[in-house]
């Protein structure tokens, strides 16, 4: 049974290895521990291709199942971009904490890796703060930036709240069902009498802080704008998508039969994260703000999917994410070139990039199109796979609603498209070089972007395998 | 005609496609080949929709030339292309915008190649839109079609100057009224709003008609109770219709085209609001016939204001793209008109008018773009006695105010004359007398424009003085292209118009009973 | 005996922990008051565990003690760094960042 | 090669040939080919359309031009009787002539100027003989439109003249605004017969309520006045004056102008079922004809005199039109054609030899320009009607006609008109010719190519009113020969209008400025050319273009202002709602709490109404298999 557990077993090997590595490497050699755990990931990600690894083990309530593999491999990816963004910054600001820096990702990984595997509320909360307390230390880490520390410190205020609200709903679970796993053997009784919405309320919130929907959301802006860039773009997509696996799991598969319940609390968080989101990005001049806030418009569009309660929808939302995951990522390691050329993330210091660099421009543009939802990208296919799903759900409304705030969007996407190709008074005029690691991760979403958005198929194909374990 | 014969439709939309990832890879400084590559592709669109013309069997009528890839077999997404008669008409329209295009922006001053990049995936988007039959792909073209608008205005584009007055005063101030950025965002929020509206409509069919597919023909079957009709219908036309021009959402067009260069308000004028229409036509009409025949009154009333009120507006203005792009708006409520006639007449008359006004409004917005660039204004009160100086863009510019004003003999009368005899024949035979009454109106403000510019003693915009001190010039070289093939087309067109209405006739026919049953 | 009373006292605790959390300034007051939430929530599991007859409520209790801890460690260490770079322990006086 | 289609191609094709060729090539129209091209192809279409003068065969030729499955298509055609045979000879005769007289006239153009004069010709001649032998409805618009265009194409012809290009739009517009009319009259014609094509409209016509027809053909007519300069359409034609004189002889004198006319013939099977608006044309001819003269008295533009006179000589076409003797008012075109021509090119030549267009500044030409003065001389007597001058048969025709058919009001307007107008011819004539005081420059007589045309012109003037019952007889007319005081009262008129404008101004028995102040408000009125030109200043500056400034300004401030205001709004919704986000922590703490009771709210919106069994929420059994069946099962 423990071939269930190899991904995870793997990573926490490499995990100890390249702790152990740290302890002993010189000052300057630490670089190499980046590779190394870029190396791990892939290394992880082989693995996970295997089809032994499929199953249940600790009497069902760990569960190794195609959902749980896909969301795995989403996670590897997404951290592995991450790991390969973060190298040359590391060894620029952080030097000497390098170990400490891709330890922490790596068990953040660890953490969702386990969450999405879990049937039973505890493991759930045990894999939940795994993940989460790493991301606390990961925000602050920049230790003598101000922003940096407040940043940390507003997501470790949100995190414990919402975990401890997530300890309080386990409990009224507990008290309502008298268990604390979903097996596949034993029935969920009581579930929907008052004391089992009000477990359903309060899990969801606790939940809510991971995926930062509307109102979980405030932490998010200051956290990004404060933390170091690379793992903002890990912050940005990995725990969100996890976020989603455990709402998936949980909602979905333990929750299933309660659907016309949970649906309408998700249709209501989801169409007022959409228009929190995109308006509150509208008036931003600061990079990462704004993509921050474009990023809880997503996770509005993608509590779409959930919301329309049907596989198809998930199978959309899980498109969704890969989607997400390239573009977002994109635009942040695009945010740090520029931010480490002009030392500044001011909407400004993007005017008449294409002069300075035309690569990095034309990468920015594929990303922010794919982010509106432009065609020959990704995201186009993934908003319209949405609304897709949610039409077929009957939330034709709520996707007249996500219709015209996509025209909001556009309008501050394309206003980041103004200022690089067209606005015209320029002081700088400098070319921008891109370090080598940066180039290769912005090189890799890019092409991911626009393969993927001309041929969306294998996407498809992959979430449909992803949900097909789901009733 | 099946696709194991050559797939002439998938020839002609994406080689320009293919053209602008070659021009991709050129670099910046290479004068000619950049524009050679251009060209080249889009005469191998033309070549193509010249066969395409030819070889459609207008006798049989229906799609022809079809062809089918299935993309997402699970829900129904494929890529299907086809064309009838009118899609013909409409993609004959958009290669002759296309060529002129390419040699009215010969000259463009700086980052010529990524304009043509622009420019030709633009025209991919167009050319998709006219020959798609499945609704996703449909959609697909449409927004990759109104997107590098943004780019081609924002970059190349040129400001006005533009007073707030009027209650909302203080809006328009800080929206930068005038400005190329504002028209360029305006353009394009417009058009994606737009376009969320269409979004709807189509999510809406899939899902009503259960049949788990975006096919054109396939969805042709399904009839929906005439409630859910009226509504998708009327979310087409407010979204097909922001790109028509339709009142009172077609503010986005004078703007528009004001600010936009003079190749992209050629294929956006000339070209995309053509779109909106055929938009309506296509899926508006053939999709919700019932929805079409309910609602055909409204629809012709609201064309029927456009006609008087764009010509009113045309005749007030005094920047000369503004003229212009009154008057198409003005034209474009004559082809509305023409789809609200609901018979043979009225219709044919419509697609030709969306002929016939998408190759005047081309050559208009060409020669515009001429005069600015002697004159370096638009300023129409500024100008005066032009004709001396450059007698050539002066005859062709005569040749396009007449038509524009019906004159028989040109491409204009033969189509406004069809829709005014279906207006008649249709059940509201008052929208005669307005639209005649508009028509005269564009002959007030057309002369009057041609003479201000053209006529009279001779005047010379101040900014000209300084600006280029070897005074004004006649067109040289290669900018007499675009002006001498699109009058060709219009004059051509305008004495026999015979070819091209029957390459539509039967097509027209097929979707009318479609409507009338 | 009833476990209505505990159940109570778990509820008073709760909602005594909200309030500090919402309403004192000083961070350490503030994550006192998550400690409270905290127990509280334990103090209901295992109540409810036992009403039950299983072990189960203990167990997650137990867990939730050590996370409790290492949540605890990280935020010390955190306040002390603000108390470093921002030389000030108040909650509403960390707001650089807003908007 | 004479059978009738050749024929008919030959007259038609070469005037648009050389169109063609001089339009499409420019360096042959910058050449001086231009002219001889122009000048020979209509010089064929007059030997083609005297032959078909000599044979008058019948003929047709048809071909379609719009298809259509629903409605019958549009069938194009040309077609030959009696009036389109004669009309095509006076149309190309007299383009001829004109041309031929303007390699004179225009010498002074410069050479590609001189070739779009030409090109314009060539267009205005086709356009003319195509509309005179159009068979459909349809066509006869097209024509028409198209010789509009070319009146205004020649009006403006000197289009760096302010006054010229002002006065070739404004031609354009009111003949425009009369064609309004007359296409909304075609269109509801063809909505309630369903083809354009005459000989079928004059079957299927008579079938329509009469009310329908009258409406039909009235909207019509209301072109035909546009065009042919009928009250109170008519002030565009003076304006037109601003165009080369030859272009004023051929097309605002002969040919153009007359279109009106000739349609009202062309359409009279359908005319004549609709005896309101008949009458109406009468009274619209009879008003034209003598506001037209009275208005020639004042003027002291020479080509405007002439013009008015045009513009009266055609109401007297119209008012026998709409008696009810098409024929007749053929023949007064036909004859009006000639002399009218004639005067237009003689004034022309004066103009040419002193350049100035006053008669104040005109006098005693009649010795330095003897040949202009004798041809002056026939036209202004056949335009008073002299015997044995053409103008004389057709106005007697008139006036007879009126009399017999018992239009008694319009009998003596027109009388009174015949009156006027010798008063008005003489005058000038005797101030031009005779007049005492000198003109400044030194006239000289114009050179052959002017004079031989004006001769050849002068002598159809002078016998053009002979071939009168053959004429009448080819097109199938019956005029009983009348014979009474009625027959002899105009020519007596007429000389009695010579012997007034001999007293007055060549006698000075007494002063026209006494007359004028006898009159007054008459003349004050006829001053101020019956305040028209005022109501149509009005009408475009104050309606039209305050219509365009209400509907722009609207169009801007309103419509798009609040396009501009919503987003204005969102902007500022947007930061206004960025307050929420405090930037301090307890404050995003309460948000969390706010979750909560929003969905706690929700759930008491939908828990309570469902009561389901605990039963059903029992999770089936779970299947965890590799992928790679789904592989398959997306196949």
């Amino acid at each position: 049974m423990f071939k269930l557990l190899t991904l995870e077993i793997a990573l926490t090997i490499g995990i100890f290895v390249i702790f152990l590595l740290d302890l002993f490497l010189q000052r300057e050699t630490k670089k190499i521990l980046g590779y190394l755990s870029f190396l791990l990931l892939i290394i992880v990600l082989g693995i996970s291709m295997s089809k032994s690894i499929y199953g249940t083990a600790f009497s069902g309530t760990f569960v190794s199942d195609s959902f749980a593999v896909t969301m795995k491999q989403i996670f590897l990816i997404a951290t592995g971009l991450a790991v390969l963004g973060s190298i040359s910054h590391t060894e620029k600001k952080l030097k000497g904490r390098e170990g400490e820096y891709y330890l922490l990702l790596l068990f953040s990984l660890l953490g969702m890796m386990i969450t999405v595997s879990s049937r039973e509320l505890l493991l759930l909360l045990v894999g939940f703060e795994l993940m989460s307390i790493p991301l606390y230390v990961l925000s602050g880490f920049d230790k003598e930036n101000p922003r940096s520390v407040e940043g940390a410190l507003k997501i470790f205020m949100f995190g414990t709240v919402s975990s401890a609200l997530l300890l309080l709903g386990i409990g009224i679970f507990f008290a309502a069902t008298g268990t604390t796993s979903w097996l596949a053997e034993q029935p969920l009784i009581g579930l929907n009498d008052p004391l089992g919405n009000l477990a359903l309320i309060i899990l969801l919130a606790g939940f809510g802080f991971k995926i930062a929907s509307f109102p979980f959301q405030f932490w998010v802006p200051d956290t990004y704008e404060g933390a170091p860039t690379p793992f903002v773009a890990f912050l940005s997509v990995a725990p969100k998508i996890a976020g989603f696996g455990i709402l998936f799991r949980f909602f979905f598969e333990a929750l299933e039969p309660l659907a016309s319940t949970w649906t309408i609390y998700i249709i209501w968080l989801s169409a007022l994260t959409m228009i929190v989101g995109n308006l509150l990005a509208l008036p931003q001049r600061n990079i990462k703000r704004l993509l921050a806030y474009s990023g809880i418009a997503h996770i509005g569009y993608i509590l779409l999917g959930l919301a329309s309660g049907s596989k198809f929808g998930l199978e959309m939302s899980v498109f969704y994410f890969v989607a997400y995951l390239f573009s977002n990522m994109g635009a942040f390691f695009v945010a740090e070139v520029v931010h480490r050329a002009t030392g500044s993330d001011d909407l400004d210091s993007y005017s008449r990039l294409y002069r300075r660099s035309p690569f990095l421009s034309l990468a920015m543009l594929v990303f922010l199109l794919s982010l509106g939802g432009i065609p020959f990208v990704i995201g186009f296919w993934a908003k319209l796979y949405i609304f897709l799903a949610a039409a077929e759900a009957g939330y034709i409304f709520i996707v007249f609603l996500g219709a015209l705030l996509t025209v909001v969007a556009l309008s501050y996407y394309l206003n980041i498209a103004r200022k690089m190709y067209i606005e015209e008074g320029i002081k700088e005029t400098s070319r921008i070089s891109i370090p080598i690691d940066l180039k290769i991760s912005i090189g890799i979403s890019t092409l991911a972007v626009i393969v993927l958005g001309l041929y969306p198929k294998g996407v498809v194909w992959l979430a449909v395998k992803a949900i097909s374990n789901f009733q | 005609m099946t696709s194991e014969t050559l797939p002439i439709l998938s020839l002609i939309t994406l080689s320009p496609f293919i053209g602008a990832v070659i021009l991709l890879l050129q670099p910046e400084r290479w004068y000619l080949p950049i524009r050679l590559t251009a060209l080249s592709f889009s005469i191998i669109s033309f070549l193509g929709s010249i066969i395409a013309t030819l070889y459609y069997d207008s006798e049989l009528g229906g799609f022809q030339f079809n062809e089918y890839i299935p993309i997402v077999q699970s829900l129904g997404i494929g890529y299907h292309l086809g064309a009838d008669g009118i899609s013909i008409v409409l993609i004959l329209l958009t290669s002759f915008i296309l060529i002129a295009g390419v040699f009215a922006s010969w000259t463009i001053p700086f980052r010529s190649k990524e304009f043509y990049i622009l420019l030709l995936l633009l025209v991919t988007g167009v050319f998709g839109v006219f020959v798609s039959l499945d609704l996703f792909l449909f959609f697909l073209f449409y927004e990759l079609a109104v997107l590098p608008m943004y780019l081609l205005i924002g970059i190349w584009g040129s400001s006005t100057k533009i007073v707030a007055k009027g209650p909302f005063a203080r809006a328009i101030m800080d929206m930068g009224l005038g400005s190329k950025e504002y028209g360029a965002m305006k353009l394009t929020l417009y058009l994606l709003f737009g376009s969320a509206f269409i979004l709807v409509a189509i999510l809406g069919l899939y899902s009503f008609s259960g049949l788990k597919t975006f096919d054109y023909i396939a969805l042709e079957g399904v009839i929906l109770p005439s409630s859910v009709q009226n509504w998708l219908f009327l979310l087409l036309y407010v979204g097909f219709g922001s790109l028509a021009g339709v009142w009172p959402i077609h503010t986005w067009s004078p703007d528009g085209h004001a600010a936009a260069p003079t190749a992209t308000s050629m294929m956006h004028a000339g070209v995309l609001m053509k779109l909106g229409a055929y938009g309506i036509i296509r899926l508006g009409m053939g999709l919700f016939p019932d929805a079409a025949q309910t609602l055909a009154p409204m629809i012709g009333t609201i064309a029927v204001i456009n006609i008087v009120y764009g010509a009113l507006g045309a005749m007030w203005q005094r920047d000369l793209k503004y003229v212009v792009a009154y008057s198409s708006v003005s034209h474009m409520g004559i082809v509305m008109l023409g789809a609200a006639t609901l018979n043979e007449m009225g219709l044919n008359g419509s697609v030709l008018q969306m002929f016939s006004h998408g190759i005047m409004t081309g050559l208009l917005f060409a020669l515009v773009g001429l005069i600015y660039e002697k004159a370096h204004s638009r300023e129409i009160l500024q100008m005066g006695g032009f004709a001396k100086r450059m007698p050539g863009i002066a005859t062709f510019f005569a040749i396009g105010a007449l038509t524009s004003l019906g004159l028989p003999g040109l491409s204009g009368f033969v189509a406004e004359l069809l829709v005014f005899l279906g207006a008649w024949k249709s059940s509201h035979s008052w929208w005669l007398i307005p639209a005649v009454f508009g028509a005269f109106i564009t002959a007030v403000y057309a002369l009057r424009v041609l003479k201000w510019i053209f006529f009279g003693t001779e005047k010379e915009p101040e900014i000209n003085h300084k600006e280029n001190p070897n005074g004004l010039k006649d067109a040289i070289g290669v900018e007499w292209i675009a002006p001498i093939i699109l009058s060709a087309v219009l004059i051509v067109v305008g004495l026999y118009p015979k070819p091209l209405l029957k390459l539509m006739d039967a097509s027209v026919i097929d979707l009318l009973q479609r409507v009338l049953k | 005996m009833s476990l209505y009373p505990t159940l109570w006292a778990a509820f008073l605790m709760f909602s005594l922990g909200l309030f500090g959390v919402l309403s004192r300034r000083h961070l350490v007051a503030i994550i006192m008051g998550i400690e409270l939430m905290f127990n509280a929530s334990n103090l209901a599991l295992v109540t409810i565990g036992w009403a039950y007859g299983v072990i189960t409520g203990q167990i997650i209790a137990l867990f939730a003690i050590a996370i409790t801890v290492s949540e605890v460690a990280v935020g010390l260490a955190l306040f002390l760094l603000v108390e470093r770079v921002r030389k000030t322990v108040y909650a509403d006086e960390t707001n650089l960042m807003k908007g | 090669m004479f059978d009738p289609q050749t024929l008919l191609l030959s007259v038609l094709l070469p005037p648009f040939i050389s169109f063609a060729l001089n339009g499409l090539i420019p360096p042959l129209r910058k050449s001086k080919y231009a002219a001889a091209l122009a000048i020979f192809s209509v010089f064929i279409s007059t030997l083609a359309s005297l032959i078909l003068l000599i044979k008058r065969p019948g003929g047709e030729l048809i071909f379609e031009w719009i298809p259509a499955k629903l409605f019958s298509p549009f069938l194009f055609g040309f077609f030959l009787d009696p009036f389109s045979i004669v009309m095509f000879f006076i149309v190309s005769l007299v383009a001829l002539i004109v041309q031929v007289y303007s390699l004179g006239y225009m010498s002074e153009e410069n050479p590609s100027g001189l070739g779009r004069y030409y090109t314009f010709h060539s267009l205005f001649a086709f356009s003319m003989l195509g509309f005179v032998a159009s068979s459909s409805l349809l066509q006869i618009y097209i024509f028409w439109e198209l010789v509009g265009l070319c009146s205004y194409l020649l009006i403006g012809f000197w289009y760096y003249k302010p006054e010229a290009s002002r006065a070739a739009v404004k031609a354009f517009w009111v003949t425009r605004f009369g064609d309004v009319g007359f296409a909304i009259g075609m269109v509801i014609l063809w909505g309630a017969t369903g083809t354009f094509f005459l000989s079928e409209l004059f079957v299927k016509a008579p079938e329509l309520p009469t009310a329908y027809l009258s409406l039909c053909m009235l909207l019509i007519f209301f072109g035909a006045m546009g065009k042919s300069a009928q009250f109170p359409l008519h002030v565009w034609l003076p304006d037109a004056m601003e165009g080369p004189t030859p272009v004023s002889a051929l097309i605002h004198a002969a040919t153009m102008v007359v279109a009106g006319v000739y349609l009202v013939i062309r359409l009279f099977p359908l005319f004549q079922f609709t005896p309101e608006v008949l009458s109406f044309v009468i009274w619209i001819g009879s008003i034209t004809a003598l506001i037209g003269a009275a208005l020639a008295l004042i003027q002291e533009d020479i080509k405007r005199i002439l013009a008015y006179s045009t513009v009266s000589q055609i109401g007297y076409m119209m008012a026998v039109a709409g008696a009810g003797a098409k024929s007749i008012a053929f023949f007064h075109l036909f004859t009006h054609a000639f002399f009218k021509a004639l005067l237009f090119l003689a004034a022309g030549s004066i103009i040419h030899a002193i350049s100035t267009n006053n008669i104040w500044q005109m006098g005693r030409l009649s010795k330095r320009m003897p040949q202009t003065t004798i041809l002056f001389l026939i036209g202004a007597l056949a335009l008073s009607g002299i015997f044995p001058f053409s103008g004389h048969f057709s106005k007697d025709e008139i006036l007879v006609w009126m009399h017999v058919k018992g239009f008694r009001i319009h009998f003596f307007i027109l009388l009174f008109t015949a009156f006027l107008t010798a008063l008005y011819m003489f005058r000038t004539f005797f101030i031009v010719f005779m007049g005492d005081k000198e003109a400044k420059q030194h006239p000289h007589e114009s050179p052959w190519v002017m004079t031989l045309p004006m001769w050849i012109l002068g002598l159809l003037a002078l016998i053009a009113g002979f071939p009168k019952e053959s004429l009448f007889k080819f097109l199938g007319h019956d005029s009983e020969s009348y014979h009474s005081y009625i027959a002899y009262l105009p020519l007596s008129v007429s000389i009695l209008g010579i012997m007034t404008a001999w007293s007055i101004y060549q006698m000075k028995l007494f002063k026209p400025s006494n007359v004028a102040e006898a009159l007054s408000p008459i003349t004050s009125a006829l001053e101020k050319k019956l305040w028209l030109d005022d109501i149509y200043e009005w009408f475009y500056r104050g309606i039209l273009d305050g219509l365009a400034y209400l509907c722009g300004w609207f169009d801007r401030y309103i419509v798009d202002g609040i396009v501009n205001a919503t987003s204005w709004y969102i902007k500022q919704a947007s930061s206004q709602l960025r307050e929420i986000q405090t930037g301090r922590i307890q404050d995003y703490l309460y948000g969390i709490i706010a979750a909560l009771l929003l969905l706690i709210w929700l759930s008491l919106g939908v828990f309570p109404v469902k009561d389901r069994i605990n039963e059903e929420i029992v999770k089936p059994k779970d299947h965890i298999q590799a992928p790679s069946q789904y592989l398959e099962g997306e196949k």
